[in-house]
């Protein structure tokens, strides 16, 4: 294991990061059981280095572009816990009024443009974010998160194309989890090295071990800055595994438990913390601090959420519109 | 095997079991029917009954798989593709609406297109906006499809046998929240003529008209109507395309009021055109403006309390229905 | 400049020229725009005018460039987006429905998406199956967008120039057939309220409603049947989403008939919903079934005779409105 | 230039296709001034050695799929002129009965599923139509004809992506003529080399010259070949120019007369009779035969248009349903 060049107040924050996203998700799984949230509800469990790691390297006005595995994404982009817990709740604190849930986190103060629940649906909307960008001559990245799954469809592919020919200021992110819903990435694309498509439109790609949050930090570090000084859009393939499964619907007949056990062993939270405490940047006491830390914040989203008011139904309609027709 | 009771979702997995086994032409491809068994389990054990040739995964390309149906049905196979849910279905509608639709006719009659394409479809589970629409009435506009959408335990087999069997690309609309309805299912009857609508309860005063997933919803309403002396007439349209106007104008023809339920939305919805239909066909048979119950105009939303003011209900039915009864003194 | 003849093109290139000049963020992208000048020449020369910033030619790629639009609208831009024709939107109608429509409402407020998409419509210049669709009533469906279709001269510059204008995503329906219509452009006058109906002629007989590819039919039609002594009101609908009710229902209160012109396919048209809202509105105003004059429920063909046979024409409006006055003697 | 080795026989026939081809089209223009055809017209001139040299490779029950410029495709798969003239002309002996115009001919005998004036519309079709003979265990092969605009589009990629994983039996061919209607390769995608983006989808991928008929049909064999024996699907780049406008519409701002000039040099009829000529494969007087015959099938398909009848319009809705709803 290679020397962490990195400060502990820095080292720390990674970590804790990491912990929110992954109590807050245990918090919303119980909950969850518990009736208390509804529809679908994807955790990101397992992938916590990719968010963390990611947006660790990005600016405030950059963009952000997520799909419907984004409560990582949201939380670190500056949207409270009680707002997205409430949101789950469909109360009317939630970050959209409890009119997006799980699926649909937003933030407008954060730049995060979903939250999109359609599969590659975020792709050409990232294209365009960083088209405004360009011609405002703003030095902002737009960083484009999607799954393996995503890149079945023409969307990526159209958008790649965009993004290239025009040399937009997009970061494409592939979170690689090996599976769309039940589909093992070798039984849903043809080539498995996703970095090669991307290569073959003249986009600078490469892959990166999605569960070290360090590694993931730099080489996104690396990528932004070029993107945002004008050379054009590149991709990163971050190689993760989702440890639980898919959504809360998922009887994860398609694969198996050894495999789920082996992919558990590199475990992004516990690798990042056996490393700090092997470089005597972290102890016991410290990560009781953090996961005490974590879990007031968890009981207060969950505390907020149950106490917060329902949206009056009278207010259904508000924001359909800006200008509402008259 | 007699009639036995059955959940939709098994219905539907025993029409497309029996269609498979009876002609080898016959498979059912699309996201996740393999291994996953099916988003919402419609296809739970057949990629290990049927093997991977017949039930085959795609990957996330609803415009390559549904194109690739059609191109099959072209090679002369009787594909059945499920299409997740409506929804993304508007990846592949380019496909359904240009090639699927069209090519009989404008290749002057030379070209078939057996097609079977079932989507998932409607609200009610939380699923927020881009997960809950109902496009029924965009593919019931267009020439050159047949649209069904089974709103009982029968039907959901019988539909998919009817659609198999026809020789022409057929939509079939399941609604996300009866996959789990209980209710009766002869495997062993012949199919029943789908393709027509059901009259499902008679009644004297008033005609409800609707299909698929506000079938329940409307026959709970009915229930509650004949409580209070109001006798109602439910039919179940099955065929979203054609129309079956027969069915509909000669219960009209008896009762003079109509309430249309559809859980699209009101502007533009099937409803409208239920009503339009029978203005054009019946208009003088009506003794009050009928009335529509639809979706409320909005990007369906998350929350429980939300969601359900959008959605068609059994009390705002039971409202539009006293609605178009005579005032009582 | 005063008023002056122009066609339906120029209008709505003046309206683009305007718009993009007037304020930095607004753009105009897509499919051949720029050194083609437009697959409808609409674009011809503003690239040389405006520069390849400003009028920028895109891959082949609808999702992908209307979706870059929602984007570029979400970044602060104002982008106007060139579908060539409606056939191909369905392409990309997945961004119009899911991100477009829904960004706004689902994001609880937070987000705006101030995005322009154009595109050419309808049939009439034997363009076959494939080019020849008229999908308006399915954009007119979906909540959260706004929907114009000029049907004359001024508003083909004034629907761009509104839309432009609005915070809310707005699509703009051009008929293939009327660009090279003449009329009078006043490009100084303030843009009109294209966002209501216009009534294009008053009469007391009975109203024609219409829009877009029609309006000139409805013309002709109230001229022949003026002329038989029958005196039409026709009203220009202009904005699909939302429909101008008012006025729709007070020419109704003032006609008691109506004709719905639309080339729309007739079971699911636009004309059946505006049949169904007069219905809501107005049902004991009616003195007779209003009619609908639509396409015929066919692939359009390609052939002249057979594309007249479907299309909506003015012998058809004329005895459609026949049929709705009261019989003579 | 290489020896040809081919029978005089073969050569004679493979220019008389592209002759015909040519002067079809050329009279397809005229009618068009003169109003006798509508709607839009593409015209193939200039990239008739691709048609031509290709579907020589084809046997009757490969299937083929094709765009709206297909009237070149039609004419081999055994379409005969009249009825497509016919067609043009919008007339019941067309080989659609008129309905479908220049963009949408079809030949069931003659396997040719189109005719789509969707660009890229056809390639999940063909994907389609190689998997029916996958299962049905025919050994078929699906050649599908698109152009370089056609690569921009989403439904492109995926059906690579679905080939490439289902090893179906499809040849694509794509007819790279440089600009999609009026935007050149280079301004619509990012990788003007399109074997690059199949390769990445691991389809084996070659470029040829698309104005080379010999050369054409020799790569297509070995690909078809291939193809048909289960080794998946293959991608081939014919490299060619349009010499007329996109379609009678257009007024070619786009691009120089010198260029098409330069390219017109290498018009494919030329170059082939040349190199006969040079082989003593043929002479002038061969040559007016081939002509002459040419000029009495065009002629005759126009006199034969000229005359049929108009669909009667009470078969409009006919073969809209096989069965019709009752
Ligand atoms: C266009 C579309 N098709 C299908 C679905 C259903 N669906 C939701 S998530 C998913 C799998 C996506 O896999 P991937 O992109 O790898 O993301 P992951 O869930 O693994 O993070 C599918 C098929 C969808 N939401 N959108
Ligand atoms: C989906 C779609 N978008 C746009 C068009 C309009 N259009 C017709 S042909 C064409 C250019 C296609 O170029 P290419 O694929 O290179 O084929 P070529 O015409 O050069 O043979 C375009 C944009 C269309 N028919 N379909
Ligand atoms: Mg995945
Ligand atoms: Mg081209």
């Amino acid at each position: 294991m290679t020397y962490l060049d990195m400060s502990r107040e820095h080292a720390t924050e990674l970590l804790e990061r990491m912990v929110l996203i992954r109590r807050f998700e245990e918090k919303c799984a119980e909950q969850y059981s518990a009736g208390k949230i509804r529809g679908f509800l994807h955790l990101y469990v397992g992938e916590e280095a990719v968010a963390v790691g990611a947006l660790a390297s990005l600016r405030p006005d950059d963009n952000v572009v997520a799909t419907y595995r984004e409560h990582g994404h949201a939380l670190i982009r500056g949207i409270s816990p009680s707002a997205v817990m409430a949101e789950m709740y469909g109360k009317a604190t939630g970050c959209a009024r409890g009119r997006g849930g799980s699926m649909h986190l937003f933030s407008d103060a954060g730049r995060l443009f979903g939250g999109n629940a359609i599969v590659a649906g975020g792709l050409p909307i990232a294209c365009g974010l960083a088209l405004a960008d360009l011609m405002s001559k703003r030095e902002a990245v737009t960083a484009c998160f999607f799954g393996d799954g995503a890149t079945d469809e023409g969307a990526y592919h159209e958008a790649l194309n965009l993004a290239s020919l025009w040399k937009l200021p997009v970061l494409f992110l592939c979170e690689n989890n090996l599976y769309a819903m039940g589909t093992a990435l070798e039984r849903h694309a043809a080539e498995t090295d996703l970095t090669r498509i991307p290569a073959a439109h003249r986009i600078p790609s490469e892959a990166v071990d999605g569960m070290d949050v360090a590694a993931i930090e730099r080489t996104v570090r690396y990528a932004a800055d070029l993107v945002r000084d004008g050379a054009g859009p590149r991709f990163l393939e971050l190689r993760t595994y989702r440890f639980r499964a898919h959504s809360m619907y998922d009887a994860e007949r398609y694969r198996s438990k050894d495999e789920v056990a082996k992919w558990m062993e590199r475990d992004p939270i516990t690798m990042f913390e056996r490393r700090l405490r092997q470089q005597g940047l972290i102890d016991d006491t410290l990560i009781s601090q953090i996961e005490e830390r974590v879990a007031n914040v968890v009981a207060a989203a969950v505390d907020a959420a149950e106490e917060a008011p329902l949206e009056p139904v009278s207010n259904l309609c508000r924001d359909l519109y800006a200008r509402a027709p008259t | 095997m007699t009639a036995a009771t059955a959940t939709y979702r098994e219905a539907v997995r025993s029409g497309i079991r029996r269609a498979i086994q009876q002609d080898t032409r016959v498979f059912l491809m699309g996201e996740d029917v393999g291994r996953y068994g099916g988003a919402f389990a419609v296809s739970a054990g057949l990629l290990e009954e049927l093997g991977p040739e017949r039930i085959r995964d795609t990957p996330l390309s609803e415009s390559a798989f549904v194109g690739a149906g059609v191109g099959a049905a072209l090679g002369g196979m009787r594909p059945i593709v499920e299409v997740m849910t409506v929804n993304f279905s508007l990846l592949a509608i380019d496909q359904l609406v240009n090639s699927a639709a069209a090519l009989r006719h404008m290749s002057g009659g030379q070209l078939s297109v057996p097609l079977v394409v079932r989507m998932a479809t409607g609200a009610g589970r939380q699923l927020a906006a881009q997960h809950s629409h109902s496009f029924e009435n965009w593919y019931a506009h267009v020439p050159g499809l047949k649209v069904l959408a089974p709103g009982t335990v029968q039907d959901a087999r019988d539909c998919v046998l009817a659609a198999v069997d026809d020789p022409d690309p057929v939509i079939v609309f399941e609604h996300q929240l009866l996959y789990n309805v209980q209710g009766t299912l002869d495997d062993d009857a012949p199919v029943a003529d789908v393709w027509h609508a059901a009259v499902l309860e008679t009644g004297t005063d008033l005609t409800l008209v609707t299909y698929g997933g506000s079938v329940p919803k409307a026959l709970a309403a009915a229930a509650a109507l004949r409580s209070e002396g109001i006798n109602p007439e439910v039919v179940d349209l099955r065929c979203l395309r054609p129309l079956d106007w027969q069915t509909i104008i000669a219960s009209v023809t008896r009762t003079h009021r109509m309430v249309v339920v559809d859980e699209g939305w009101k502007t533009g919805s099937l409803a409208g055109e239920i009503v339009a239909g029978v203005v054009d066909r019946g208009f003088y048979e009506l003794d009050a403006a009928p009335e529509r119950v639809c979706s409320v105009e909005v990007a369906v939303p998350y929350a429980k309390h939300l969601e359900d003011a959008v959605l068609p209900s059994v009390s705002r039915i039971v409202e539009a229905a006293r609605k178009v009864m005579p005032r009582h003194g």
